[in-house]
């Protein structure tokens, strides 16, 4: 961030701007004529994300032939705001385009434009869909905000507009309640965490009288540790509701309500990313605050673990996939927390292909199965809908983190990173465990859905999705397996070298354990886990524990796995489920309404002066004359006193 | 010679305490025998209840409209005094400012006129 | 006797009448209005007389002074009005409303023009005239960048007021003649009162406003509900110029000039703080707060936002806002700016209860009126947060803040008014359930204008937050602005509940279908023009806004 | 005998507490309204006092605004309470509570 250049006219980062325009356009285009258009408004959107993709691509190209320290650019667009004159503040319109935001460009532009594909055939039949392709384009232009805005206000613009889309688009099919209610509680907890965001933008703006990053950020040795911590943990508050960290991660699941493609865009590869984007982006501040970036890991690490245990005795295919995204987050938190940014950012990348893919083959298993969530209801249907079977089937392995998937080198790098961090064990004891969580789950997951015996519903004619989703699921599956290309050791990988100039370096010393030590345990815990959840879960009489039934009654006789599977799996997940719903109830949603509640009443409490009655009014009036005579009073005392 | 005024506030108090503790009194030792009469408005002795008011007829709200365009018109006249005692001074400048004055004062006296503001009925 | 010896010899003040063109502009258009009104049949000869004056009046000053500008403005100005009058003999209201648009127009432009003059690039005049921080008429206007921005301010609220308020007042049969006078009238003592520099000024200026103000509220006669609001505004006014004037009465008595500079001069010479200076501040925040509805002078706001018409609320919320806190500008910061460590932690703590009170209280509100007349109050208290500010940062963000919650006012209570048409009947935030699916562009306006209300970036509310609270980090008073973050975190959850009832709510059912909406051309016009601003100002040119007051702000040293 | 002016401003802060008093304490609205003109007039005459005291004519210009704008709020606010009486056949101040929260 030190040395920061103009982009040179026409280069592709000189017409960068238009990456975050174009989708815009669209999306007001389709918002004003979306019902004349009708079929073509999807056309309009695909053609708008695409351009940007390509765009992104080549401002990519462009970069990776620049020099290795000249890959930072700020194109400024133009004034923004501008406040007190020229010693005042000023914010412009301008995008930074560095290594970072370059990935994170690549990133949202292409899962978007699948996801853009897949909505064409899932959104088929719903007779609103030029409007739900016009909030996708919102959403994927207020997301290029985010990541390319180039000072935190305009960071903290796409922020609130992410917010925003994602609210609409969760609340999309608001005929069914609890979808607004969902919605609103997104709103509400991202909400919460936006306070802590301006507040730290005050502050930052208060100490370094700029909010731009190249002012900022090389500036923030200058600055006194106690304001840095300040602005770290207000900044942590902001990424934690936005990124659905521990204590405010209840809202994520319960936004599952959207439609699926949503899901996949919002939910899981962009936006819930973009705490830890923010977190990557501050890293030189965090590298001041090392203590803060502990607890960032740790708090990532009980998130993970949470999350997982919460995941494995869910039932909803899709409630799974959103747990098991807050665990993975909890793994990107726990790498930009001990310091290796780069660790953090590339799982996020991986986690962005393979997620987006789970969930649309959870959309496309939705399809098949007449819209059945609970994964007890499916079974079997591998030879039916082959194509989804086998791209999920890598998508699992990648999470699960077999070797030489995607998810394998970004998992392994974040826990090497945390054993490497003195006293940061302890985290990386917990990864270990989730790792092999994970692969329980998934592996619960899958065979459910697509192994063992059919049990789906009579009348229900399972059939593969149309090729407009099936192809996304395809590409989106060779990402997943590759993209451990991307950086295949911490040390000499990729994408290490391409973020240098964007993230600060992790600093290294000296695992507690070796190299192969490390790996095998992680390994093994996750092979372990994976091949448990996959036995257990061939049996049939397992597979219908809950549903009922005469299998279950042949199973207690026969052979007590069900007592064993109730307690050791069922149990404690359901326990630590019902934990926190309870906490969600009384402490989230308890906070929430406790202060609805507390507002309303202090409104109530304040409504009884409103009596209607002119004469009290006037009384109001002469007790506001004496209290601002009492008011002056003191102050003239205080006057007085110095 | 601004210290003089410093008694004002205390005064002020006094005064308030005066009003209060006289209110209070009057409402406790004075008997409180209320009656509709006592609590009616006072509009210049005319009972303001339209049922039992005066020859069974609503009193007409002329009275009020008159009256105050009466009151209008009669205290825009204050300005006239002291712009007359510096005429001179004024001479023909102030007289056309005035002429503008008394201009828009007619106008007003023009809309009362047209809008039927001093016909009894 | 000895009393006559002490008064100095009379001496004329030289009258710049450009000083107060805009004022001359917007009274002389609304006697115009009530005039032709009056005319009846009569009304082509009547505007033919205007005519002929005005035309004798611009050729004569045209041969008395070499000046060429001034009397052909105002040749036009009678030309086009002979003109309207002819074309629309038998239509007096939408003549009445077109000469009211023509004579907000014109201030608007009066105003730029004396702008021009003012930062020295002449228009046609000679600037030394009539303009410059230094107070004009005697001593009575002050024409500065706070005063001129203020006007364009006003005066743009009633250009929107206007079409806003044609279909509405006609379906309500409260379309009588006085309508569009009374607020070029009331348009005329807000922006007499931006621009007053002395205290007597002050006092007449607020004095027209409000009792233009009281008769509008109470416009709708056989409305209770209207006349309640029309005589509780009108009561406390009242009660609360007088406080007012006894302030001002008390300042007189201290200072021995009416002049707000002069006074403030002689303020910051008192080596001690003493009694009457002190009351005196004291009623005359009384009765700015009064105007401005701060906690805990805002208890008329509600009532009356609630009961008056629904337009005539937008504008009161909007322009009155602005006006008086322009009078409050230059009184406080700008005169008693040397005194301000004694009055700013009043305005402090009084900034802290506003917001919160406003917030919390619109919480429980069911009638989207009401609630928006609770939302007016905290709004008034962000505003406060540039006040305290005593920097020129301060007073651009007071300025920037008041111009945009104009248009956000206006644009709510203008998509309200248009709801009102159609459901006859005051909305209650259940009456809007899926509002959006059955009218989304005027419920996609509203949300805008909610939104905006709310300082979600990206809209121009969010600029005028972040203007004043800005001042106010820079002025230290980071504690007041953690404070507005929270009342505005508390205010987005009642913004947010109108926006969820109208997107994701469904009419519930047992509801009678209700008709379709039948917008009129005013309405929708007004109502784009402000959503245009809103979007305008949020997005891509919010520095020009800010470059402006930036500009305007230069009179606080 | 000549009275020293703070006799006259004493007089008139009476005056103006009793009119304040009287806002609050009276229900009927036409005395609420006296009240209020006692308190402008009370103003009226601290003014010309401080005129007097001051030595200028400031006082006592404002004065004369005063009682014009005293004239006009009788009428407005006389008009808006036959108004009120001819819908609801009462000038009782606490009738009129129709709005509140």
């Amino acid at each position: 961030m030190e040395n920061v250049l103009t982009p040179p006219a026409g280069s592709p980062v000189d017409f960068a701007w238009l990456i975050p325009v174009v989708p815009a356009l669209s999306a007001g285009l389709l918002l004003v004529f979306g019902k004349r258009l009708g079929r073509l408004s999807s056309a309009v959107a695909i053609l708008s994300i695409g351009f940007s993709a390509t765009l992104s691509t080549m401002v990519f190209a462009f970069l990776q032939a620049q020099p290795e320290e000249g890959r930072v650019f700020v194109r400024t667009l133009g004034t923004w705001l501008s406040v007190g004159g020229a010693d005042g503040l000023r914010v412009d319109w301008a995008l930074l385009i560095d290594p970072l935001a370059s990935v994170m460009l690549l990133l949202v532009t292409w899962v978007g434009l699948l996801i853009h594909v897949y909505s064409l055939g899932y959104m088929a039949h719903d007779e609103r869909n030029p409007q739900f392709f016009a909030y996708l384009n919102l959403f994927a232009a207020s997301m290029l905000i985010l990541v390319t805005g180039s000072s935190f206000l305009t960071l903290f613009v796409g922020w609130e507009l992410v917010g925003l889309c994602s609210y609409l688009l969760v609340g999309f099919w608001f005929e069914r309640r609890d979808y607004a209610t969902a919605a609103k509680k997104a709103f509400v907890v991202n909400r919460i965490g936006d306070v802590g965001f301006m507040i730290a933008m005050f502050l930052i703006f208060a100490t370094f009288g700029s909010l731009t990053f190249a002012d900022v950020l090389p500036a923030v040795s200058t600055a006194a540790t106690g304001v840095l911590i300040a602005v770290g943990l207000l900044l942590f508050v902001g990424a934690t509701g936005k990124s659905a960290q521990i204590p405010l991660f209840v809202w994520l699941p319960d936004a599952m309500a959207g439609p699926t493609p949503v899901s996949a865009l919002i939910h899981a590869a962009t936006m819930v990313t973009a705490g830890v984007y923010l977190v990557a982006r501050a890293s030189p501040l965090y590298l001041e605050i090392p203590d803060v970036g502990l607890l960032v890991a740790w708090v990532g690490a009980a998130t993970a673990f949470v999350a997982a245990a919460i995941a494995c005795a869910q039932v909803d295919l899709k409630r799974i996939l959103a747990y098991s995204t807050v665990s993975q987050l909890g793994y990107m938190f726990i790498g930009v927390g001990v310091g290796d940014y780069t660790a953090g950012v590339f799982h996020l990348l991986t986690h962005g292909f393979f997620k987006a893919l789970l969930f649309l083959a959870a959309g496309s298993v939705m399809h098949a199965v007449a819209d059945e969530t609970d994964i007890r209801r499916m079974g079997g249907l591998f030879s039916k809908m082959p194509v989804t079977a086998v791209t999920s089937l890598i998508a699992v392995l990648a999470i699960a983190g077999f070797p030489y998937t995607s998810g394998f080198f970004s998992k392994e790098e974040v826990l090497a990173s945390a054993a490497a961090r003195p006293g940061a064990q302890g985290i990386w004891v917990l990864g270990i465990l989730v790792a092999g969580m994970t692969a329980f789950y998934m592996a619960r997951w899958f065979v459910l859905i697509f192994l063992g015996s059919p049990r789906w519903a009579e009348g229900v004619r399972p059939h593969e999705s149309p090729p407009s989703m099936t192809l996304p699921l395809v590409v989106l599956a060779v990402g997943s397996a590759a993209g451990g290309l991307l950086n295949t050791s911490p040390e000499d990988g990729f994408l290490h070298h391409w973020l240098e100039p964007s993230v600060a370096a992790f600093a290294a010393d000296g695992h507690f354990l070796s190299e192969g030590l490390l790996l095998g345990a992680a390994l093994g815990v996750a092979a372990v886990g994976g091949l448990l959840g996959a036995l257990l879960y061939l049996r049939v009489d397992v597979a219908t524990v809950g549903v009922g039934g005469g299998a279950r009654n042949a199973a207690r006789r026969r052979y007590y796995v069900d007592e064993v599977y109730e307690t050791i799996v069922m149990r404690p997940g359901r326990a630590m489920a019902d934990a926190f719903a309870a906490f969600d109830r009384r402490g989230i949603d308890g906070a929430v309404n406790g202060l609805a509640r507390m507002t309303a009443g202090v409104a109530t409490v304040g409504r009884r002066t409103q009596t209607g009655f002119v004469r009290s009014y006037a009384l109001a009036v002469l007790a506001g004359t004496v209290l601002i005579a009492a008011l002056f009073a003191s102050g003239v005392v205080f006057g007085g006193i110095r | 010679m601004l210290a003089e005024y410093l008694p004002v506030a205390v005064l002020f108090v006094i005064a308030f305490l005066f009003v209060a503790l006289s209110l209070l009194v009057s409402s406790k030792l004075g008997p409180s025998r209320p009656n509709p009469v006592k609590n009616a408005a006072y509009e210049s002795g005319i009972i303001p209840d339209p049922e039992t008011a005066v020859g069974g007829s609503r009193f007409p709200v002329r009275f009020y409209l008159v009256a105050m365009l009466f009151i209008i018109f009669d205290v825009e006249a204050v300005f006239l005094y002291p712009w007359a005692t510096v005429l001179r001074d004024l001479s023909w400048y102030g007289l056309a400012v005035m002429g503008v004055f008394v201009a828009l004062l007619f106008e007003s006296y023009y809309y009362v006129l047209r809008k039927g503001g001093l016909e009894w009925d | 006797m000895t009393l006559l010896a002490q008064i100095p010899p009379l001496q004329i003040p030289d009258i710049a009448w450009s000083a107060i063109s805009p004022e001359l502009v917007l009274f002389g258009v609304g006697i115009l209005a009530l005039l032709l009104d009056t005319a009846g049949p009569q009304r082509l000869q009547a505007s033919f007389l205007v005519f002929g004056f005005a035309a004798a009046g611009a050729g004569y000053i045209a041969l008395s002074t070499e000046q060429s500008v001034l009397p052909g403005l105002v040749g036009l100005a009678a030309l086009g009005q002979f003109a309207l009058t002819a074309i629309w003999r038998d239509r007096p209201r939408l003549l009445s409303a077109l000469l009211a648009a023509l004579g907000f127009a014109g201030a608007i432009g009066v105003t730029t023009w004396q702008w021009g003059a003012y930062s020295g690039r002449l228009v046609g005049a000679d600037a030394a005239t009539f303009v410059g921080t230094d107070s004009l008429l005697g001593g009575m206007v002050a024409v500065d960048g706070v005063a001129l921005f203020t006007r364009v301010t006003v005066c743009l609220a009633g250009l929107v007021t206007v079409p806003l308020s044609f279909a509405y007042a006609e379906e309500r049969r409260i379309h009588r003649g006085e309508y569009y006078p009374l607020l070029l009238f009331a348009a005329t003592g807000m922006t007499l009162l931006a621009s007053s520099a002395d205290f007597i000024m002050v006092f007449i200026a607020i004095e027209v406003l409000s009792l233009s103000l009281y008769i509008l509220a109470g416009f709708a006669k056989r409305d209770l509900n209207s006349q309640e609001a029309a005589l509780k505004y009108f009561l406390l006014g009242a009660f609360s110029s007088a406080l007012l004037l006894y302030g001002i009465a008390l300042v007189y008595g201290v200072t021995g000039s009416t002049n707000i500079a002069e006074a403030g001069r002689a303020f910051s010479s008192l080596d001690a703080p003493q009694g009457m200076a002190v009351a005196a501040m004291a009623l005359l925040i009384v009765g700015f707060g009064f105007k401005t509805a701060i906690v805990p002078f805002h208890m008329w706001t509600p009532d009356v936002y609630q009961g008056a018409p629904t337009p005539i609320t937008g504008f009161m919320a909007a322009a009155t806002k602005a006006a008086a806190f322009a009078a409050f500008l230059r009184v406080f910061v700008g005169a008693f700016a040397p005194l301000q460590w004694s009055w700013t932690p009043v305005l402090w703590v009084l900034a802290a209860l506003t917001m919160l009170a406003g917030a919390i209280l619109a919480v429980v509100q069911n009638d989207v009126k009401r609630m928006l007349g609770y939302s007016a109050v905290a709004h008034a208290g962000y505003v406060l947060i540039g006040f305290v500010a005593v920097n020129r940062a301060g007073v651009s963000g007071v300025l920037v803040y008041l111009l945009i919650y104009t248009f956000m006012s206006l644009g709510s209570f203008g998509v309200l008014a248009l709801l009102e048409r159609r459901n006859h009947k005051a909305m209650a935030i259940d009456d809007l359930r899926g509002l959006g699916r059955r009218d989304p562009v005027p419920a996609g306006m509203l949300a805008l204008f909610l939104l905006s209300l709310a300082g979600i970036p990206g809209t121009a509310g969010f600029v005028a937050k972040f203007a004043v609270f800005r001042a106010g980090i820079e002025a230290g008073h980071a504690a007041l602005v953690v404070i507005a973050v929270v009342s505005s975190v508390i205010a987005a959850f009642f913004y947010i509940r109108v926006i969820v009832a109208m997107f994701m709510e469904d009419v519930p059912e047992g509801v009678a279908a209700e008709a379709p909406l039948a917008p009129s051309t005013g309405m929708s016009a007004g109502i784009a023009f402000s959503a245009a601003v809103m979007v305008a100002f949020g997005t891509v040119l919010p520095f020009l806004l800010v470059d402006l007051a930036d500009q305007a702000a230069t009179f606080v040293s | 005998m000549i009275v020293p002016a703070g006799h006259y401003l004493v007089l008139a802060a009476a005056l103006f507490t009793v009119g304040v008093v009287g806002v609050l304490v009276r229900r009927n609205l036409i005395v609420m309204f006296m009240c209020i003109e006692l308190m402008l007039n009370s103003v009226n005459l601290t003014l010309v006092t401080f005129s007097r005291v001051n030595g200028n004519l400031d006082g006592q210009v404002l004065s004369f605004f005063v009682m014009v704008v005293a004239a006009a709020e009788v009428t407005v606010g006389l008009a808006l309470i036959v108004n009120l009486f001819r819908l609801k056949a009462s000038a009782d101040a606490d009738d009129v509570d129709a709005l509140r929260s």
